[in-house]
């Protein structure tokens, strides 16, 4: 679950980190009004990506009137594929320098990572790339978290020595989103030293696992849904479906994380575009069927729909039969073909020809028939 | 010969008493597996499928001998139940729980540096099987047969599919280990091609992975540094896009990492065949 | 710092851990309102020490009068020495069985010990000579603190798995006094399971690490000088100063804890006996010694002071004057007998002299010396 | 000869700076410790006492090539100033401040199972002396003569009294260690003693304990067993109440426990001599 800058925000200052006086705004109104009330605000576009002041999606505004131009021009702009929703309208800080601070998950040591830098305010990755000295970092202990010497080390090494007090004392607030919000990335870049020595998160970023969701419970209930994002995502959520959307036009079942990755990737070779897809995991009932199938068929640009199921536990009978019935419950029209095999297979592939669905023989004639199909009903808007 | 798991390995089960747990246990017992008790607290003392239960994994290993264990419960408990197994001397653990949070699999990480000799497979994984001889976890027996193929996978029903297709073709298996698609694992695919590389009993190795993390490509370095074995790689996720979690947590390409390409690529340069499709694999592999 | 049963009983439920409804009473009118209010009600002497309930500091009372009866009783007794302040007026509980839950610091192991027994209300050393067996234990990572698996196994350990969850999660909610609160005990004995089948902290035992009270200061003002015990141990602590009480009537003032102690072994062995002890530790400026000299001089049973200094960094001379001042700021009219040596002691001695102050030949000297001028000086009553 | 400390140990002071950190180390330098440098974090690339100041242990360490810490910070910062000489590398660590609440310490005595080549010396201790050679702490030098008795305590004044007795009586010490008052200590008497016992530059000992705890038994255990060192043990404490903090956060006696008279029963029932007043030791020895 990844949060809007002005979520992440509300968090972080539950931690006790400083953050600058900002309002959410939907409308230009509103942006009008935080404007009055803040001063001069950055009128900030809220979207889960980053890269949105290259993007456009970030203007500043001395005053109201500004500031509702900024917000026209900013919602409903579309900024790496998600639709801004809303902006944030945040009191501008006298700048002295900025910092990047951040945890995330280091997969390749199994471990978190802390990174400190007196570059603050540029793409990480760049300055990873451009000056990877000029990062400083620390692998706390998972058990121990961040002792002091470590970060007295860490901000040295940064070069940032001056601010060591207020500086590990911010750290040790931010990494508490590690143990206690099962965050995987809690970012702040730039962490902001004002003209008046306050240290103050600038942006943030915040990422919970979405594994850990059954004990976030208020992060979740705070924050889970309210992401204006994807519809069929959210619906899929609601579903408890690990569901995926994508930009083609063709819906995709398997079971197993796996097993669907492949199956895109066959549909993409045989010269198709994925529009989603669905995992339906072990077991594979009727009724997981039909959900899977209702929430693929939700996305109007599906033109056909693929499922590709290997039956090890999940006998192909039975899931034959949870497909027809699914089907016919959803009234689906579109080419839909199967691709079935282990256990059951052949009693499978009978149960579908009888009902009118295609069986294809293999994964990649599977994949090459629907892209066909989905050809022939209508050519791709 | 096998790598892991044969036929005196003693194995037990974490929360045999469970839906999941009971299910497979039986599966495991129906291939011949020497599986001798299980765990579920509280029900210590009483038999399951003629297997006595046990109300910790110490008084299960203690009492049985076992040196290997099957994790079958909820993503809440099973963190802890590795911890207990590897503490209770368990040397094999096969966590095939999915859904544990991350940050108790790095707490789990760091706990199992204090045991050196306990390997830990998975978690949110199929487990492992010796054809013909035992099992841990849930994978199919009967998509498997007797051979010579290593074949290790992030991702289980690929595996099953795949295996499925070396059986067909009559290409046996020595051992099909199924690592998991969590970011944070135990045993990588380095592990476990360097068990294979020692087994004698195989000659030929599979290796699916997939998006994200670079696991891959440091398997692809081991392997380019030289290999007895004859191997076939091949990776889904060529067509997911960046940032999303493609159904596994551990499938996420971040930045210009952890995609289908730069894994791919690892393994054309370190001369090992791969395949575009997992139909391929077979005739890669003759 | 130890805590009385129901401050200890607060702390204990602002970690989560149920507590029966209590009320307490300074007076016996108090008494009986508060079984008015509570019906049936245990009543208990609030002193810092075990045993209590032998001595009769635990009455039960069904009714009002009952229990203001038992309070007359019970406060102003005496209780190992502790005069009892107040009572706690304790709804009686419907008691099915009773367990020892405890976690103390284990020295010998430099490490924190949870022990849990299902031999409940007996004073835990004596279940541990009788029978060993019966006490599961556990030595918690301190950085991890207790893991489920080990709670788990404890408890099965203890014969008390029936009550497993219950249980476990009563013991995670009491560990966190040690992390969180630095307690160096958190017992309770019993830990009652009723007969409805709740568990409730049917005692409770709370120390707090002395040297932490400048990171539980919440805490130390809660209850740090809420306890009504000795009442120059509270002005020695508002002073800041090292001090003991004891039963004697020589005043004991030394530089070091060891050296105290072995001068109040030293008076003993003179036939004497310490009424109290201050460690002026190293340094010893004039207006510390004037300090630690006013606190001992507060007890009206002292008839004598004997003052050990060895000069290591402190110089003879430097602490002579300040004594000189203090006595004579203090008008100190009792006898003084001071040893010193290490830097200076010469010059020490020679100012001491000069002022009418009876200079020490040696440690053993001095402690005879000063039992001989108080027995002078007024018969022990 | 000495133990722990001797003329090529190269020592830095943490805290350098501070009152206390900067008076010590001064008189460190007065009898001639090799002190190399301090830190001081904030104050990294200065001078003091004409020493180099670091911003960390592991700077100054690298730097100076010090293996000897003595800690004169804070009791809010003791704890971790500890770890971190221990992770940069210090294998003998003297740590002089009072008062560390003790859950940091029983952390920081699980941290330090990852160094064992660290020895602790303390909290809440005097450190300890190599008379005319070196000096980690505050230990008087002017009390001391370089001699043969090794002198081990639980308490700083005490020591200062028995070692000023010892050197009056012509009795000079090889090396005096101050283990410290506190409950959770580094080095204990018996690791000491042990070591005392491997040097042969020291023939006699004086072990200063005092009440609470059994570190005193266990040490006359170990005497017990067999020691070539003649050894009087003086305990204070005999009139201090159970329950009573005497001073020391260590010194209570819990129900029999750790009482005066337990500990010289031991050490009498190990035939070591024991005194019952300071002025005794000297007499004993001879």
């Amino acid at each position: 679950m990844k949060l809007l800058e002005f979520q992440a925000k509300e968090v972080l200052a539950s931690l006790g980190i400083s953050i600058p006086p900002g309002r959410v705004a939907r409308t230009p109104d509103e942006a009008a009004e935080a404007c009055s009330a803040l001063g001069p605000v950055a009128v900030k576009a809220q979207v889960p990506v980053g890269g949105r002041g290259k993007a456009g999606g970030i203007k500043l505004a001395s005053t109201p009137e500004e500031a509702r131009r900024a917000a026209e021009q900013i919602i409903g702009m579309d900024i790496k594929g998600f639709r801004v929703p809303l902006v944030y309208c945040e009191a501008a800080l006298e700048i002295a320098r900025e910092i990047y601070l951040g945890f995330t998950v280091d997969r390749d040591a199994r471990a978190n990572i802390l990174m400190l830098s007196s570059k603050g305010g540029m793409d990480i990755e760049q300055v990873a790339s451009e000056s990877p000295d000029s990062i400083a970092r620390l692998y706390p202990n998972p058990w121990r978290g961040p002792l002091g010497f470590e970060l007295n080390a860490l901000v040295f090494q940064a070069g940032l020595g001056e601010l060591g007090r207020p500086l590990m004392a911010m750290i040790k607030k931010l990494y508490r989103a590690i143990p206690e919000l099962d965050a995987v990335t809690a970012e702040i870049n730039p962490l902001v030293v004002t003209r008046t020595g306050e240290i103050i998160a600038g942006d943030a970023k915040l990422e919970i696992d979405d594994n850990a969701t059954w004990r976030q419970q208020d992060l979740d209930r705070i924050y889970g849904s309210a992401i204006e994002g994807d519809p069929y995502e959210v619906e899929a959520k609601k579903r408890g479906l690990t569901y995926v959307s994508l930009d083609g036009d063709i819906g995709i079942i398997g079971n197993g994380a796996g097993l669907c990755m492949s199956t895109l990737d066959l549909v993409q070779r045989a010269g198709g575009q994925a529009a989603n897809f669905c995992d339906i995991g072990g077991g594979a009932r009727a009724e997981v069927v039909e959900n899977a199938l209702g929430v693929i068929l939700m996305n109007p640009r599906v033109k056909g729909v693929l499922m590709n199921v290997f039956g090890g536990i999940t006998r192909g009978d039975e899931v034959a039969r949870g497909l027809v019935t699914a089907r016919d419950n959803l009234k689906m029209k579109l080419p839909l073909v199967v691709r079935m095999s282990g256990t059951k297979e052949e009693e499978g592939r009978a149960i579908l020809k009888a009902n009118g669905i295609e069986p294809g023989a293999n994964a990649w004639e599977a994949a090459q028939k629907i892209v066909e199909l989905t050809r022939a009903a209508a050519p791709r808007s | 010969m096998s790598i892991l798991l044969d036929a005196s390995t003693r194995v037990i089960v974490q929360g045999i008493t469970g839906r999941e747990g009971s299910f497979h246990a039986e599966q495991m017992l129906a291939m011949g597996t020497k599986l001798v008790g299980g765990t579920s607290p509280g029900k210590g003392g009483s038999t399951h499928l003629g297997l006595p239960v046990f109300n910790t994994a110490y008084d299960a290993v203690t009492a049985t001998g076992a040196t290997a264990s099957g994790i079958f419960v909820p993503p809440a408990f099973a963190p802890d139940a590795i911890m207990e197994a590897a503490a209770a001397g368990v040397t094999l653990i096969a966590c095939i729980t999915e859904g544990i949070p991350i940050q108790d699999m790095i707490r789990v990480k760091d706990f199992l540096r204090g045991y050196p000799s306990a390997r830990l497979i998975g978690p949110n994984c199929p487990g492992l099987i010796t054809p013909g001889v035992a099992k841990i976890g849930i994978i199919p027996a009967r998509i498997t047969r007797p051979g010579t193929v290593g074949l290790v996978s992030r991702s289980g029903t690929l595996t099953y599919e795949v295996g499925s297709a070396l059986s067909a073709a009559g290409m046996g298996q020595s051992t099909i280990v199924g690592i998991g698609g969590d970011p944070v694992l135990g045993l990588t695919f380095s592990d476990v091609i360097a068990l294979f590389e020692a087994d004698p009993a195989t000659d030929r190795l599979v290796v699916i992975g997939e998006i994200g993390g670079s696991d891959e490509e440091r398997a692809a370095e081991l392997l380019g540094r030289g290999s007895r074995l004859k191997t076939v790689a091949f990776i889904s996720g060529r067509t997911a896009p960046e940032g999303k979690r493609m159904g596994h947590a551990g499938a996420i390409i971040s930045g210009n990492r952890g995609t289908a390409k730069s894994k791919e690529e690892a393994f054309q340069r370190a001369g090992v065949a791969v395949a575009e499709t997992t139909d391929q694999i077979v005739g890669l592999l003759s």
